[in-house]
């Protein structure tokens, strides 16, 4: 089936653009970004239907990379049901957003530049889902993270774009080194990278054997997973990250790079289902960012940054819904919310490309007359988030919740508590943007059909993208979770309070928010600014690395012990030939006859060591 | 086990004979070449000595003994004189593995009529060739006289340059016949397609032939190509100071060469002493050939231009009329059938395709102006290695496509 | 036959060699030099070389050695300058070390070889029949690669040879 | 004829020794002489020599890979003699000498 095709043709994208795309015009770069991540869906697509209903894996085998001793690690990629709805959400999503960036970068710098990266991305991101063992999904993993890095960064004269892109990459570090420890210690455990072979051992293990090493092992994917997926503690890099151009927002830290970490923890289910304290971590970590992450969403005031703050409560979602052991809520969380989030990333490109840059809700307004469908689209997107019933967010989030009541009934309050405020911050930031009075100084305008037709698919696919039953695709893979109707129903009640609140607050009674916020004042500000968690992190962490890394790694091991050893060698060596280099006459036959003498010296040894038997 | 089957006496019987043969022959290839040169600028060529000019080469011979040889001065005379020693040398000893016929027997004896077949002939020929060069520089460089240096230096540059499309053309027909040997590959063009057209290679390797012949005219350092001996540029070019003997030994060396072009060429490309013609038509033409000849120069000697010709011209048509005679005889008689007609028919092949090759050289050498010396070297660099180059990757691909 | 061919074209080898050595003119030495590899052309038939012997006659008497005459004719290099310095090293102990390796080599080669039954003229032949099969089937990344070093060698010639350098 | 010792079969060693001689003479040859083109002519003479000693070993082991090996050895000094003459004809442009004692900037 020729799966190595599915990434090879972005990589040929990216090839092409990132080597001549400075001589094309913008129309070429278009076709050959735009149309290599189209032809790369067209092939999964046709991919898909060959492979029929993926009862057991297809795995393709390319070549041994590895093969040191017992250890055989090759290059082979693998689909079954799971890797397909990735396939589909990664190639899917990923083509409509190239599709409207064609629109929103029009006038940016750096065009073919822009593109390159994407199909870049694109190319890692598809590695990371096909992989079939540990290794190569670390490629694609690293992949992601690189591109992340260039793309937040992409405004590189700005300097709170590069400084925003270094802080990923290094918090990004963090969470790797977790993942690479994790990956080391599959190898001495189970002596492979295959994800079959080390699955299956795991599921061998009695319980009480494993649980150490595989506790062990799944905390540190468990690190790798939140630097990546943006969980408590590590989130901090996602929001700065919305300095890059919107689409970025929207693809990598939105729909696809971010949620690697929920694929992960669900392709690595069989670890992790054999290691309940990780589990019960996951949930809980995954339960704290979500619910922390939506109190700071409540008070921001630009626009991406609510999303951004969303995303990683949605994440928290997620890790919730995998650490109760619904993993195939996850994903089907994973899947809509890639679909709505999207759209309400692309939706916000579309308003802050309408106002020219603008960003700061509080400078929106009464765009509704301005930009209809933008409008309608966010407005669906919104529904979607804060479950709406029957939207997509309705059932995968209710999934969720439900798995979470089974395993705890404290984490399902949680959980709707934070559905409430979802519903509340999305709507709030929907209504400051798109009713009563325009408040800014530009002139607003609709976006070309260019931007606006990727924004109705996916409206439609937020609207209707829950119909798309993952649970009953992933049936055979993870257990079913349990059905609960009742619950379902309440969360969603909670949404809806939330939304006429955000009503309430924003659009009947303004101001009314204003006073609120005066009357918990201490409490408002801790949230608008993020708990002062980044503060926190640069006293606690970055400031003694940056001084020890200056005083001790510097200053003393670098300046003082290599370099006086490289001196040293130096110094020594120079003494040396200086002596040497006396019998080097610059006369080429004398030093024929050393040579010479060297080979007798070497003859004379050979002859002593009884010839050359 | 007579005397006669002892392989160093036959070998010795057949150098003999071929020395002498190639020896008279080169003396009177000269003779032709001046009278085809005459003929074509319309003059007469040599007639006072000999009827005809017969015996010109002999006078020529006896003259060049007589003269006196001269050695210039301040010449290293060890060089001097190794040069057209080694020129001659190398010229006639290519000979060696030159087939002119088949296996025959005469008496009780049987042997090839070839000194000896090696099976790496075609490589034997090639290395002899180009070692060939060395006279030419050596003589050039020895004769301490600028002319002869620049000579000695065009020619080892040409040499050089002309040895790669030589050998990528010789190369085309090898692989298609698979093989090393002189004889073999004369074997492999046996036999006719759609039984009137001779397999030779020149049929498919039509290319190969001219660009060999091409190269084989810088060889041998032949007009259009003899800047090495450019008379108006460089008064004899590398034999400027040599006269008498070693004068003449270049001068042969010259001609043993086009003889082993012209022959390497008719055994690689023109089948040989393989006949034109199937059959029993390839054994009658040499009598009318012969009989043609013969009643021309009768025809002639009836009415005469010179007075000489009415004698000359009848005995020259006797003579004619003789050797048709002997060729019908080989061909009716039994018992010369199978030991006189090979060899006849064989030889009158052979030597009628050289002939053939060597007329053209001298008629090129009539006609075409000389090259300039970048010419010269651009034409073989961006012309012929080339064309070789395609000739042979074309050959490969088809011999590597049909080949089982 | 073949003891006497080997003592012959052994003793013009070694006598090219020597003249290679102690003629003060490079024509001189270029021309025993030629006389070496023919002589060693003949060496190779008789141990049954006959490709290895042409392309030794054609490639290095016809091709290489062609070329090193041409350059001395163009160079026009006149006889060596008798004032024979070395350096101190090379005048001591040059003729002494090439005694000492010479002997060293012979005492080993007689050391190590079995006693063989000896060279006989034809016993084995290495057909070009054989060396083209060997040389394009277990030895053709070698040979691709040694055409990739003829190119480069080529383009070097030509870039060290412009006029500008 | 085998009484006659000149039709006697030649011992290998011989073979060698005699390649060992030529290529003892190739570094003599090397040492003792000043003309760059005579040094590489030598150089030359040892390659030869090493050829010999292949084909003598190819003949031993009735093997035709010692033939490839001086094969490729002739490719590489063909190799060796362009890119030298030239870099020799580039000497003699720049310092009009062919002494290989005068070319020693690389002491400095």
């Amino acid at each position: 089936m020729a799966l190595w095709l599915i990434p090879l043709l972005p990589l040929l994208g990216f090839l092409v653009n990132g080597l001549f795309g400075r001589r094309f015009p913008k129309a070429l770069v278009n076709v050959f970004a735009v149309g290599s991540v189209a032809l790369s869906f067209a092939w999964v697509v046709k991919t898909l239907l060959g492979l029929g209903s993926l009862e057991t894996k297809y795995i393709e085998h390319y070549y041994t990379w590895i093969q040191s001793g017992m250890l055989n690690i090759g290059v082979d990629f693998a689909v079954d049901r799971l890797t397909a709805i990735m396939l589909m959400i990664v190639t899917g999503v990923g083509l409509l957003i190239h599709i409207y960036s064609v629109g929103y970068m029009e006038h940016e710098g750096g065009y073919y530049r822009f593109f390159a990266y994407l199909n870049l991305f694109m190319f890692f991101m598809l590695v990371l889902v096909l992989a079939q063992n540990y290794l190569l999904l670390f490629v694609g993993w690293e992949g992601v993270g690189l591109c992340s890095y260039l793309l937040i960064g992409f405004y590189l004269t700005e300097q709170f774009a590069t400084n925003a892109g270094n802080k990923a990459f290094i918090v990004n570090r963090i969470g790797d080194f977790g993942f690479s420890l994790a990956v080391f210690l599959i190898v001495r455990q189970f002596g492979s990278l295959d994800f079959n072979k080390v699955f299956d051992a795991a599921r061998g293990m009695p319980v009480e054997a494993g649980a150490g090493i595989l506790t062990t092992i799944t905390l540190l994917l468990l690190v790798g997973a939140t630097g990546k997926s943006a969980q408590i503690p590590l989130y901090v890099w996602l929001p700065d990250a919305m300095a890059g151009p919107t689409p970025v927002s929207a693809l990598i830290h939105a729909a696809t790079m971010v949620t690697a970490g929920v694929y992960m923890t669900a392709r690595s289910a069989a670890l992790f289902t054999k290691a309940p304290i990780t589990m019960d971590t996951v949930a809980v970590i995954g339960l704290a960012t979500a619910f922390f992450a939506a109190t700071i969403g409540l008070a921001q005031t630009d626009i991406k940054k609510v999303f951004a703050y969303s995303t990683v409560s949605q994440l928290g979602y997620m890790f919730l819904g995998v650490g109760v052991g619904a993993f195939s809520a996850g994903i089907w969380h994973l899947m809509t919310h890639a679909f709505f989030k999207a759209l309400l990333f692309l939706g916000a490109g579309a308003v802050i490309h309408g106002l020219h840059g603008e960003q700061d809700l509080r400078q929106m307004g009464g765009l509704w007359k301005y930009m209809k469908i933008t409008g309608a689209t966010l407005f669906c997107a919104s529904l979607a988030i804060s479950g709406f019933p029957f939207t997509s967010g309705f059932f995968s989030k209710d999934a969720i919740l439900v798995a979470a009541y089974a395993r705890a009934p404290w984490m399902y309050w949680v959980g709707v508590l934070t559905a409430g405020m979802t519903a509340f911050y999305v709507f709030r930031a929907w209504f400051l943007a798109f009713t009563g009075e325009y408040r800014g100084h530009a002139h607003p305008h609709e976006s070309p059909l260019v931007m606006t037709g990727p924004l109705m698919i996916l409206a439609l696919l937020s609207l209707g993208g829950g119909f798309i039953n993952v649970p009953h695709i992933l049936e055979g893979m993870f257990t079913e979770g349990v059905e609960n109707q009742g619950l379902a129903w309440f969360s969603a009640a909670v949404g809806l309070l939330g939304i006429f609140l955000a009503w309430l607050f924003y659009v009947a009674k303004r101001g009314l928010a204003d006073s609120f916020a005066k009357s918990v004042g201490g409490l408002y500000n801790l949230v608008l600014n993020k708990y002062f968690v980044d503060e926190v992190y640069e006293a606690a962490v970055v400031e003694p690395l940056v001084e020890g890394s200056r005083t001790v790694l510097w200053r003393g091991i670098d300046a003082g012990l290599i370099d006086g050893i490289v001196n040293g060698v130096g110094k020594r060596s120079r003494t040396a030939g200086a002596v040497l280099r006396l019998i080097q006459s610059g006369n080429i036959r004398s030093y024929a006859a050393w040579v010479v003498l060297g080979s007798i010296v070497v003859l004379v040894a050979i002859g002593f060591y009884g010839g050359l038997r | 086990m007579s005397i006669l089957e002892n392989f160093y006496i036959i070998s010795l019987i057949k150098v003999a004979i071929v020395a002498f043969i190639l020896l008279t022959t080169l003396a009177y290839l000269q003779w032709i070449e001046r009278k085809v040169i005459a003929h074509v600028q319309l003059r007469v060529g040599p007639y006072r000595v000999g009827p005809h000019g017969l015996l010109q080469p002999l006078a020529d011979v006896v003259k060049l003994i007589t003269k006196e040889g001269l050695m210039p001065s301040h010449v290293n005379k060890l060089f001097y004189l190794l040069a057209p020693f080694v020129a001659v040398t190398l010229a006639l000893i290519s000979i060696a593995v030159i087939p002119f016929g088949p296996e025959i027997s005469i008496g009780p004896v049987r042997t090839w009529m070839q000194l000896t077949d090696l099976r790496i002939g075609v490589l034997f020929v090639l290395a002899v060739s180009s070692i060939g060069v060395y006279g030419v520089a050596l003589g050039g460089w020895a004769s301490n006289n600028k002319y002869s240096l620049l000579g000695g230096l065009r020619s080892s540059a040409q040499m050089i340059s002309y040895e790669l499309p030589l050998g990528l053309a010789v190369a085309a027909p090898l692989l298609l016949a698979n093989t090393l040997s002189f004889r073999e590959m004369v074997n492999y063009q046996s036999g006719y397609w759609l039984g009137f057209i001779p397999r030779w290679n020149v049929i498919p390797e039509i290319l190969g032939f001219i660009v060999f012949m091409i190269a084989g005219f810088a060889e041998t350092n032949r007009v259009p190509f003899d800047l090495p001996e450019a008379e108006n540029e460089l008064v004899a070019g590398f034999h400027t100071e040599y006269s008498s003997m070693t004068f003449a030994a270049f001068f042969m060396a010259e001609y043993a060469n086009m003889v082993t072009v012209t022959a390497v060429a008719t055994l690689l490309f023109l089948g040989g002493w393989q006949p034109l013609f199937p059959e029993p038509y390839s054994d009658v033409i040499p009598i009318l050939v012969f009989l043609l000849g013969g009643l021309v120069s009768l025809y002639h000697g009836m009415n005469p231009a010179r007075r000489k010709d009415k004698f000359t011209l009848p005995a020259a048509g006797l003579v004619f009329l003789g050797i048709a005679a002997i060729f019908a005889l080989s061909v009716v008689a039994p018992p010369l059938q199978d030991t006189l007609k090979p060899i006849l028919l064989a030889l009158f092949w052979f030597c009628g395709k050289i002939l053939v090759l060597l007329f053209i050289f001298i008629w090129v050498r009539a006609t075409l102006p000389r090259f300039r010396y970048d010419q010269l070297m651009r034409f073989a660099w961006t012309g012929l290695f080339p064309l070789s180059m395609v000739n042979l990757l074309v050959t490969s691909l088809v011999v590597a496509l049909t080949s089982k | 036959m073949t003891a006497l061919i080997f003592i012959i074209f052994a003793g013009i080898a070694v006598f090219c060699g020597i003249n290679l050595v102690v003629q003060t003119h490079p024509i001189a030495s270029a021309l025993s030099l030629i006389g070496v590899m023919g002589s060693l052309a003949v060496l190779y038939l008789q141990l049954g070389g006959e490709f290895i012997a042409a392309a030794q006659v054609i490639v290095y008497a016809g091709a290489i050695m062609v070329l090193f005459v041409f350059v001395i004719m163009l160079l026009n290099a006149g006889a060596e300058a008798t004032t024979f310095q070395v350096s101190r090293f090379v005048k001591y102990f040059g003729v002494l070390l090439l005694a000492a390796f010479l002997g060293l080599i012979s005492f080993i080669i007689q050391g190590a070889l079995p006693k063989t039954e000896g060279v006989v003229f034809g016993a084995y032949t290495g057909t070009a029949l054989d060396v083209g099969r060997k040389l394009f089937t277990s030895y053709l990344l070698p040979f691709e690669v040694t055409s990739i070093l003829i190119l480069i060698a080529i383009v070097g010639a030509i870039v060290l040879a412009r006029k500008e350098i | 004829m085998p009484a006659n010792p000149l039709n006697s079969p030649v011992p290998l060693n011989w073979y060698l020794i005699l390649s060992a001689i030529l290529f003892a003479l190739g570094v003599a040859g090397f040492i003792f002489r000043r003309n760059i083109i005579t040094v590489f002519m030598s150089i030359e003479l040892m390659l030869n020599a090493v050829n010999l000693s292949f084909i003598a070993f190819s003949y031993q082991f009735r093997q035709v890979d010692g033939h490839i090996y001086s094969f490729f050895v002739m490719v590489v000094a063909a190799a060796e003699a362009a890119v030298g003459l030239a870099i020799i004809l580039t000497v003699f442009k720049n310092r009009a000498t062919l002494m290989i004692d005068e070319v020693n900037s690389m002491k400095y």
